[in-house]
């Protein structure tokens, strides 16, 4: 199935839950409400029409002004892909997790809490994975600033070269 | 009890120091320690091409059976901790080579945020080898610039300046 | 007899001296610098979560046990085996192959027990 | 009451450890030898490389591709370059395509090759490995005189590759693939056939169809469970339209299908099946410019598009978003490792210390790949 | 060695009254010196260097080159960095038992250096029941080895000992098992006498003697490599899973000694192996002069043992190492069976032919010879297949 | 004189050793002390010109016994409680016990004439112990593999029934 | 019978494949080995045999850059530290540093790619290992050099002309964007 | 033999060995370590036997005798252990008086 036919029916099924089909030359996409993640992944999973079986790729995204989670969805079974997207608000983003349904979610998810901040409801490890657990923020966050030191380690390198005074000014 | 250090600079003490460094330097076992695309070409180092076992050099996994830890790779602050215990593990007398820009100076990973810039941050290095990667025979010679260094250590003898110890959190 | 024990003896003594005398040798030449974190046990760079001192698998205690009935029967048959030429030449035959048939019958029905039992497999099974 | 009271180990394998590749650390809760089970913890090579991605350009992101999975830099290199392609709509020449396709195939070789050898070496055979490692050099040697370099290849660039065949380079590299061939055999011969190898190879780390693709494993590792799947053949991208080849599957010949044994057959069938691709680009290969025209200043339009490239280790992801600035505005890579690690915990259970080390080798991960 | 002391009292070295006692204890401590230090000691040390070339070469590498001529010093160089090693006893282990176990693994490589026949005469004590001290003295490594792991407290060692105990000792059964085909045909124990119920022809050799010989000489090399902790039985120095076993956290010396036993060990299994099966120094009689004679069968008996050594390192070259289950399985199902069923059928068949028979040496020479040529043709096979390396660069 | 010498030797090994492996809190510390025990016996037992009966000593015990007392030890103890592991209770009864039962029969010893025989050749004795065991001891031979086989019987229905669970 | 028949075949099989891996390792007893014995026993110096794309250790030759600072700007690093001033009157430029931090270099050739001269380059030289960082700084700039300035016909001063040959040399090597090499059709 | 050592001297090894086993039996609360204690005795038992071989006639029977307390031995430790294992694995101890309380 094409991937935009695959929305038409998410929208004939969930109607107002599908909150924008966007449709493109690559990667058409649609946007769902948060809150309905579980019950259309599980459409998607189990519909025997769509029947999705693997999660391949889970990305959160900071837009600045919202976050977005997106899933990159294929079915094996019917050799055909679609992609979902979420968008979070930026404070305290949170959307129920797939894990159940696809377990690749679970680092995949794990990885976005850790990097983007994105809080997974009903995870069942939801622990930072990357970073150290003493770790301070979400560093793919656009506002994200680098400590300067981490266990007395210090983060920043001056360069060896100075660099001439210039003339020109 | 140790003698080291101890002895007047007689010619016999001088030459048992060159005889001992010349052993030292001829059997320097190195722990395997490789951190990211650096171990690759570590790995190649041991290999058959530039087979540095024929400068007596064998790859060792415990910590308390090597005299050499060469960082090869990028050391990320998570490591840099693990790096540090690994380096106090090793008996006395040990030395360091840094392979690799990464393990140098942080390299193109100045830019990171998890990455530690510099190994010599952490533990004193002896010898840094550029590259990056180095190909082997640039190890090689890192390696054969070590036993240089070796080589001009004073084992019984008085010494004259003490090995550096850097001291970390 | 007793100078060929002596032997042993001598090495012995003379084992353990060298080891001995190269610690010594390694007093006196090695530098010894000991310090709180190069004395914490080797984990791989991390810091060891518990102590080693734990109770170990009893796999390795069954083996021990079967081990150490074949290691007296093995014990057993090395007189036997050092007689039976002789016994053979001197037209015993059947009593000595007799002998030692049986004997070994019955050990090699102890390790048909064990085998048929599937007490030779290891125990993949995770108590839970 | 009856149940065996042995204490639990907690052992820590890794993050120096030799069988690790690198540094990944598992937390092993054993009991005697066996496990029950194996915590993966990563991140101890995450060098923020999609960060980066964020602040270096388009073209000076490219030799940071080569450090997301250095054993196949050519995989990630064409991922990237893929990506921005598609993302500005570029075309790249026909000879550019072949040579990438010519680059990377080479590349799976001598990623199989490290897998394959490692492999051995964490059973115990530290001969094949450096059999594989003497192949690697000669195909570095290859590479090296193609590209500049031995690891970090940075050969691609956005609508091409950076460099031509150099002449006489052809030659050279169909003799190494007559060469490659009977010495593949001795290889089997050496490690893949014997016995001991198989004991400790099959009915280890098996994974069903299933589980394979809930978890998202991919490429060999997939296949290796029966799933004939390569995006080379069902997704043609670049030029592998024009190419004959088989896509190797797991038959579970040794022992169950899809367990350990496998999926060291799938890359062994792989060499073979890579070494066949090469010999047709080679021979194939038109003539024509390598590189499009693209500005130095890249600025694809704002939009953002996902990439899959089959990699030494399977199907790879690229996700790229673009603001349409000279900056990706985020970049993210999907990689084989990241799922076949976590898939680790659930297939350890049960199993021995020593298989442990199998399966970690058996699935190939590498730790950047991972960790990123 | 009573000879020895015999002629050095009537010699009069010692003084015309000096007490037999005296004299004896000299000799046995100087003689005993002299085989260690001369023999087993440098022995080990070069093995390991031996070892790395022949690994290397199996790897297309050169291997240690550059101390001494060829790099035959290496393992002088690697002694004398381990004596300037820092000596590191952790902080959690326990201190005595930590530092008594390299004690107990020196004496276990010590001890058989008693009864190794070097040659009809050259010999420290033919014990009557040397074939049996040799294998009961061994079993001393497992308490080391055990000590060891146990006494570092760090759980690599651990796993490590107790995998090394349990598969040693287990490997003792099929391996002592195998010792008796070989007894039950001569009738005795002692080094010597086994050797002299040989001859110096291939044929006359126990390897060839029958069947059952020739199985229980294949299953005592391998029980031995495993009790030697030898590829592919390394499980309890496993790199790649165990770090180093029990010996993790040893360093400097005492680290060295456990190397140097496991090296020295190779030539205790390659003795024990040739003289059981191969007619240890067996040499033809082609010199009435004792000492010529006591030279060759030296050399022919350092031959047949370094061969023996080769071997094993050449399949360490080779093979890959075996899980610990598997081990015991193929202890337990495999050669212990296997080695029962020998030595019945070694009982029988000397039951038949008490004193031999004159045609089985010589049918069983010609299988072995028939499996060497095959062996060689497989050889010639693989070089034919893939004679010349590539080489792209122009120099290399 | 040296037989002397060396019988003190051995005797101050295996009673030291002993004493160890009676005195020590520390069982381990125990266990592995009876490999001195055993060693100096086995010593002993050489200067009674018993080689062969030496030789299965160290074969069964030193290699046997020892290493699966140390893994019994290993597997049932919280090792990590070394001290505690290996309480002493009664002492005073049985220091008192001990040393009645040992000074009567030292007192025994000391004071009974014991015929001493001309001493036996210092002779290999594997051939001969072969011999008997073939001929007048047959019957206990075979009883014996009947005994070890029972043992092993016994053990591995004892321990497997919990090792299975 | 089939837990039989697979016992002895275990045993045929374990000794058969086990039989020719050992053939296997025994032909590599006569076999030469592949190793290169750097540094003091090879025929001819590494560096020698390594080809001409190799990306070792960078070089500027002075007497031909530009200072046009594209290869600067193109670091993603920032490990090349130039400075070039141009004197508004004459519109010449002078180049009084250019430093190059080998121990941070990636040797990803991006630097060498827009140089229009080939000044900037890799050389097959990849030793140099030292004792401490401050050593791996490549200081190109004595003094502060005017930079070459291109001319519209071919070089015709004979200390520059190689050098400028062997720079396009280096460029040569990268593909050109469209273009076709000749050597391409092979 | 050379005068010095005598039969009298084995049997007062054998019997200070024997004291030390029989406290070691005695005293332990430990199972394990009772084991050991009877292992000692067992030996002590052997030097007796030998000895009195040794001194008293040239016949093989003490020997003989050894070698069948060794087998006994090694049986008894063999189930001995077996036990103190399944006693472990029943009451957490090997306590000996612990399990006599746990067993009411
Ligand atoms: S120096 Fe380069 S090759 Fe080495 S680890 Fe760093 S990025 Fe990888
Ligand atoms: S090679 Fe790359 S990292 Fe090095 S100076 Fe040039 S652009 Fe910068
Ligand atoms: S080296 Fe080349 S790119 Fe750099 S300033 Fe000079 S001419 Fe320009």
């Amino acid at each position: 199935m094409e991937a935009l036919a695959i929305y038409q029916r998410l929208k004939d099924q969930f109607g107002d839950q599908i909150l924008e089909i966007v449709d493109r030359k690559t990667d058409p996409y649609c946007v769902i409400a948060p809150d309905a993640v579980v019950e259309v992944a599980r459409f998607m999973r189990d519909d025997p029409e769509i029947a999705m079986d693997c999660l391949s790729n889970q990305s959160g995204v900071d837009y600045k002004d919202r976050m977005e989670v997106v899933y990159h969805l294929f079915s094996y079974a019917k050799r055909h892909g679609a992609v979902l997207k979420v968008k979070l608000p930026r404070e305290n983003p949170a959307v129920e997790t797939v894990e159940k349904l696809w377990s690749s979610a679970n680092w995949m998810e794990r990885e976005i809490f850790d990097l983007i901040g994105v809080n997974f409801t009903g995870h069942s490890d939801l622990r930072r994975i990357l970073l150290p657990e003493d770790w301070v923020g979400h560093p793919l966050r656009k506002d994200f600033v680098e400590p300067l030191e981490y266990h007395g380690i210090s983060t920043v390198r001056e360069s060896p070269i100075i660099r001439l005074e210039s003339k020109r000014k | 009890m140790s003698l080291l250090n101890t002895l007047p600079d007689y010619v016999l003490t001088t030459k048992t120091d060159e005889l001992l460094n010349w052993m030292r330097k001829s059997s320097l076992w190195y722990m395997l320690f490789g951190l990211a695309c650096c171990a690759i070409e570590l790995m190649h180092t041991g290999g058959p091409r530039a087979d540095i076992e024929r400068f007596g050099a064998t790859p060792r996994a415990s910590a308390r059976q090597s005299d050499l830890m060469i960082v090869a790779g990028t050391l990320t602050l998570k490591m840099a901790l693990r790096t540090r215990l690994l380096y106090d593990q090793m008996p006395d007398p040990k030395y360091v080579i840094s392979m690799g820009s990464c393990a140098s100076c942080g390299g193109l990973f100045q830019l990171a945020y998890s990455v530690c810039d510099g190994v010599d941050k952490i533990l004193p290095v002896d010898v840094y080898v550029p590259g990056c990667p180095p190909r082997p025979e640039a190890l090689t010679e890192g390696l054969l610039k070590l036993q240089e260094k070796i080589m001009s250590e004073r084992w019984l003898t008085h010494q004259n300046g003490s090995r550096e110890q850097v001291t970390v959190a | 007899m007793y100078l060929h024990f002596g032997v042993t003896l001598a090495l012995t003594v003379i084992g353990i001296g060298f080891v001995a005398l190269m610690f010594g040798l390694q007093k006196l030449l090695a530098p010894n610098n000991p310090y709180p974190r190069k004395l914490i046990p080797y984990e791989c760079g991390e810091p060891p979560t518990g102590r080693a001192w734990i109770n170990f698998n009893v796999r390795f205690y069954l083996i021990a046990l079967i081990f150490v009935v074949f290691e007296v029967e093995v014990a057993f048959v090395y007189p036997i085996a050092v007689v039976y030429l002789d016994w053979v030449r001197h037209g015993a035959r059947l009593a000595a192959l007799s002998e030692i048939l049986v004997f070994l019958f019955i050990l090699f029905i102890g390790l048909v027990y064990v085998w048929v039992k599937h007490d030779l497999e290891w125990i993949k099974k995770i108590p839970e | 009451m009856n149940t065996l009271h042995t204490e639990e180990m907690t052992l820590n394998m890794g993050p120096q450890h030799p069988s690790t590749h690198g540094v990944l650390r598992f937390v092993v809760r054993a009991d005697g030898e066996i496990m029950r089970e194996a915590v993966p913890d990563v991140g101890y090579l995450h060098r923020s490389i999609e960060k980066i991605a964020e602040k270096v350009g388009y073209h000076g992101f490219m030799p940071y591709t080569d450090r997301v999975d250095y054993v196949c830099a050519m995989f990630t290199n064409q991922g990237w370059a893929s990506a921005c392609e598609k993302l500005a709509g570029i075309e790249v020449p026909k000879r550019g395509e072949y040579c990438r396709v010519i680059a990377a195939e080479f590349n799976r070789l001598a990623s199989h090759l490290l897998s394959v050898g490692t492999m051995a070496m964490d059973i115990g055979a530290m001969t094949p490995f450096t059999h594989a490692l003497r192949e690697r050099e000669m195909i570095n040697d290859l590479i090296e005189e193609l590209c500049g370099a031995r690891l970090t290849f940075n050969y691609m660039r956005i609508g091409g590759v950076a460099f031509d065949l150099p002449p006489g380079w052809r030659e050279k590299a169909l003799a190494y693939l007559d060469h490659f061939e009977p010495i593949f055999d001795e290889y089997n011969a050496l490690i893949s056939y014997n016995k001991i190898y198989i004991e400790r190879l099959a009915n280890v780390g098996v994974i069903s169809a299933a589980d394979a693709i809930n978890y998202n494993l991919v490429g060999p590792n997939l296949r290796a469970c029966g799933i004939k799947w390569d995006i080379r053949k069902d997704v043609p991208y670049s030029v592998y339209r024009d190419f004959d080849f088989d896509v190797p599957v797991g038959e579970g010949r040794w022992g169950k299908l899809g367990d350990a044994m496998d999926r060291y057959m799938v890359r062994i069938r792989e060499l073979a099946e890579s070494a066949r691709i090469l010999r047709q680009a080679l021979t194939r290969i038109p003539s024509g410019p390598v590189l499009a025209k693209v500005p130095r200043n890249f600025k694809p339009p704002a939009g953002e598009c996902q990439v899959r490239i089959e990699s030494a280790r399977g199907d790879m992801g690229w996700y790229v978003v673009s603001d349409g600035t000279a900056y990706p505005w985020r970049v993210h890579v999907r990689t084989g490792s990241f799922a076949a690690m976590g898939i680790m915990q659930k297939l350890s259970r049960g199993l021995m210390i020593a298989d442990l080390v199998t399966i970690i080798a058996s699935l190939d991960v590498i730790a950047p790949e991972i960790d990123r | 060695m009573q000879t020895l002391v015999q002629y050095l009292i009537s010699s009069g070295i010692f003084g015309r009254h000096a007490p037999y006692e005296l004299v004896a204890a000299i000799t046995v401590i100087v003689m005993s010196a002299a085989v260690f230090l001369g023999v087993a000691f440098p022995f080990a040390g070069m093995v390991s260097w031996v070892e790395r070339r022949v690994w290397a070469r199996i790897q297309s590498r050169v291997g240690p080159n550059r101390v001494g001529p060829n790099g035959f010093l290496q393992w002088l160089a690697d002694g004398v960095k381990h004596v300037c090693k820092e000596d590191i006893v952790p902080d959690e282990a326990d201190p005595t038992l930590f530092k008594l176990a390299p004690y107990l693994v020196v004496l276990a490589f010590v001890l058989p250096w008693a009864v190794m026949p070097f040659s009809s005469s050259l010999i420290l004590a033919d014990l009557n029941v040397g074939i049996l001290y040799m294998t009961a003295v061994t079993a001393l490594t497992v308490v080391g080895v055990l000590m060891a792991g146990w006494s570092s407290n760090d759980k690599w060692s651990l796993i490590g000992g107790i995998r090394s105990a349990a598969q040693i000792v287990s490997y003792e059964i099929p391996a002592g098992l195998s010792i008796f085909p070989v007894v039950l045909m001569t009738g005795t124990l002692s080094m010597q006498g086994i050797i002299r119920a040989q001859g110096w022809a291939p044929q006359h050799w126990f390897l060839f003697a029958n069947p059952f010989t020739m199985i229980a000489a294949i299953i005592l090399f391998i029980s031995a490599l495993a009790e030697g902790n030898r590829t592919p039985f390394d499980l309890p120095e496993a790199e790649s899973e165990l770090v180093a076993g029990f010996a993790t956290e040893y360093s400097g010396m005492r680290y060295l000694f456990f190397f140097m036993a496991e090296w020295g060990n190779l030539f205790i299994i390659g003795a024990i192996i040739t003289t059981l099966f191969l007619g240890g120094w067996q040499f033809p009689h082609v010199t009435r002069n004792v000492v010529v004679m006591n030279v060759l069968q030296l050399i022919t008996f350092n031959v047949k043992v370094l061969f023996l050594v080769f071997v094993s390192m050449w399949i360490r070259g080779t093979l890959p190492r075996v899980r610990i289950d598997q081990l015991m399985s193929l202890c337990w199902k495999y050669f212990v069976p296997i080695s029962f069923l020998d030595m019945v059928g070694t009982a029988i068949w000397v039951a038949i032919w008490p004193n031999g028979n004159e045609w089985s040496g010589y049918v069983m020479f010609a299988a072995g010879i028939v499996v060497g040529v095959i062996f060689v043709q497989r050889v010639i096979y693989y070089l034919r297949r893939s004679r010349m390396e590539l080489y792209f660069r122009p120099t290399i | 004189m040296l037989q002397a010498i060396v019988f003190y030797a051995l005797s101050v090994l295996t009673i030291g050793s002993a004493c160890i492996v009676a005195f020590s809190r520390n069982i381990v510390y125990s266990t592995f002390a009876l490999l001195g025990a055993f060693m100096g016996v086995v010593g002993i037992y050489v200067l009674l010109a018993a080689d062969f009966v030496a030789m299965v000593q160290l074969l069964v015990y030193v290699g046997g016994i020892l290493v699966l007392t140390i893994f019994a030890v290993m597997l049932t103890q919280g090792i990590g409680d070394v001290a505690i592991s290996n309480r002493a209770v009664g002492l005073v009864p049985a220091v008192v016990t001990a040393v009645i039962a040992t000074g009567v029969m030292i007192y025994a010893v000391l004071h009974t004439h014991w015929h001493v025989a001309a001493t036996a050749p210092i002779a290999p004795t594997t051939y001969g112990i072969g011999n008997a065991l073939l001929g007048r001891f047959m019957l206990p031979f075979e009883v014996a593999s009947l005994v070890l086989l029972s043992a092993l019987v016994g053990a591995v229905v004892i321990s497997r029934h919990e090792a299975r669970e | 019978m089939t837990a039989i028949g697979s016992y002895f075949r275990n045993i045929k099989d374990a000794v058969t494949t086990i039989f020719e891996g050992m053939a296997v390792t025994a032909s590599h007893f006569v076999r030469r080995p592949y190793t290169v014995q750097y540094p003091d026993r090879t025929p001819m110096r590494v560096q020698d045999t390594l080809p001409i794309r190799y990306r070792g250790i960078l070089e500027v030759d002075l007497e031909i850059c530009t200072g046009c600072l594209a290869c600067e700007r193109a670091c993603p690093i920032d490990c090349i530290v130039m400075v070039a001033e141009k004197d508004p009157a004459t519109r010449a430029i002078t180049i009084s540093q250019f430093d190059i931090d080998i121990a941070k270099c990636m040797f990803c050739g991006l630097c060498s790619e827009p140089c229009p001269t080939g000044s900037i380059h890799h050389t097959t030289e990849f030793e140099g290992a030292d004792f401490s960082l401050e050593s791996l700084i490549k200081r190109f700039v004595k003094e502060p050099i005017p930079a070459y300035k291109a001319k519209k016909g071919p070089e015709t001063d004979p200390r520059i002309a190689p050098i400028l040959d062997r720079g396009m040399h280096f460029l040569d090597e990268w593909a050109q964007p469209g273009g076709e090499k000749s050597g391409s059709t092979t | 033999m050379s005068g010095a050592i005598g039969l009298d001297h084995f049997l007062i090894l054998s019997l200070i060995v024997f004291a030390l086993g029989m406290f070691c039996v005695l005293t332990r609360r430990n199972a394990i370590g009772i084991l050991m204690g009877v292992e000692l005795i067992l030996n002590s038992a052997n030097i007796n036997y030998l000895a009195f071989a040794f001194y008293g006639g040239g016949r093989y029977d003490g020997q003989i005798f050894a070698i069948f307390v060794i087998m006994l031995a090694a049986a008894e430790a063999v189930i001995g252990l077996a036990v103190v294992l399944a006693i472990y694995q029943n009451f957490r101890t090997i306590d000996v008086g612990a399990t006599e309380s746990l067993r009411g």
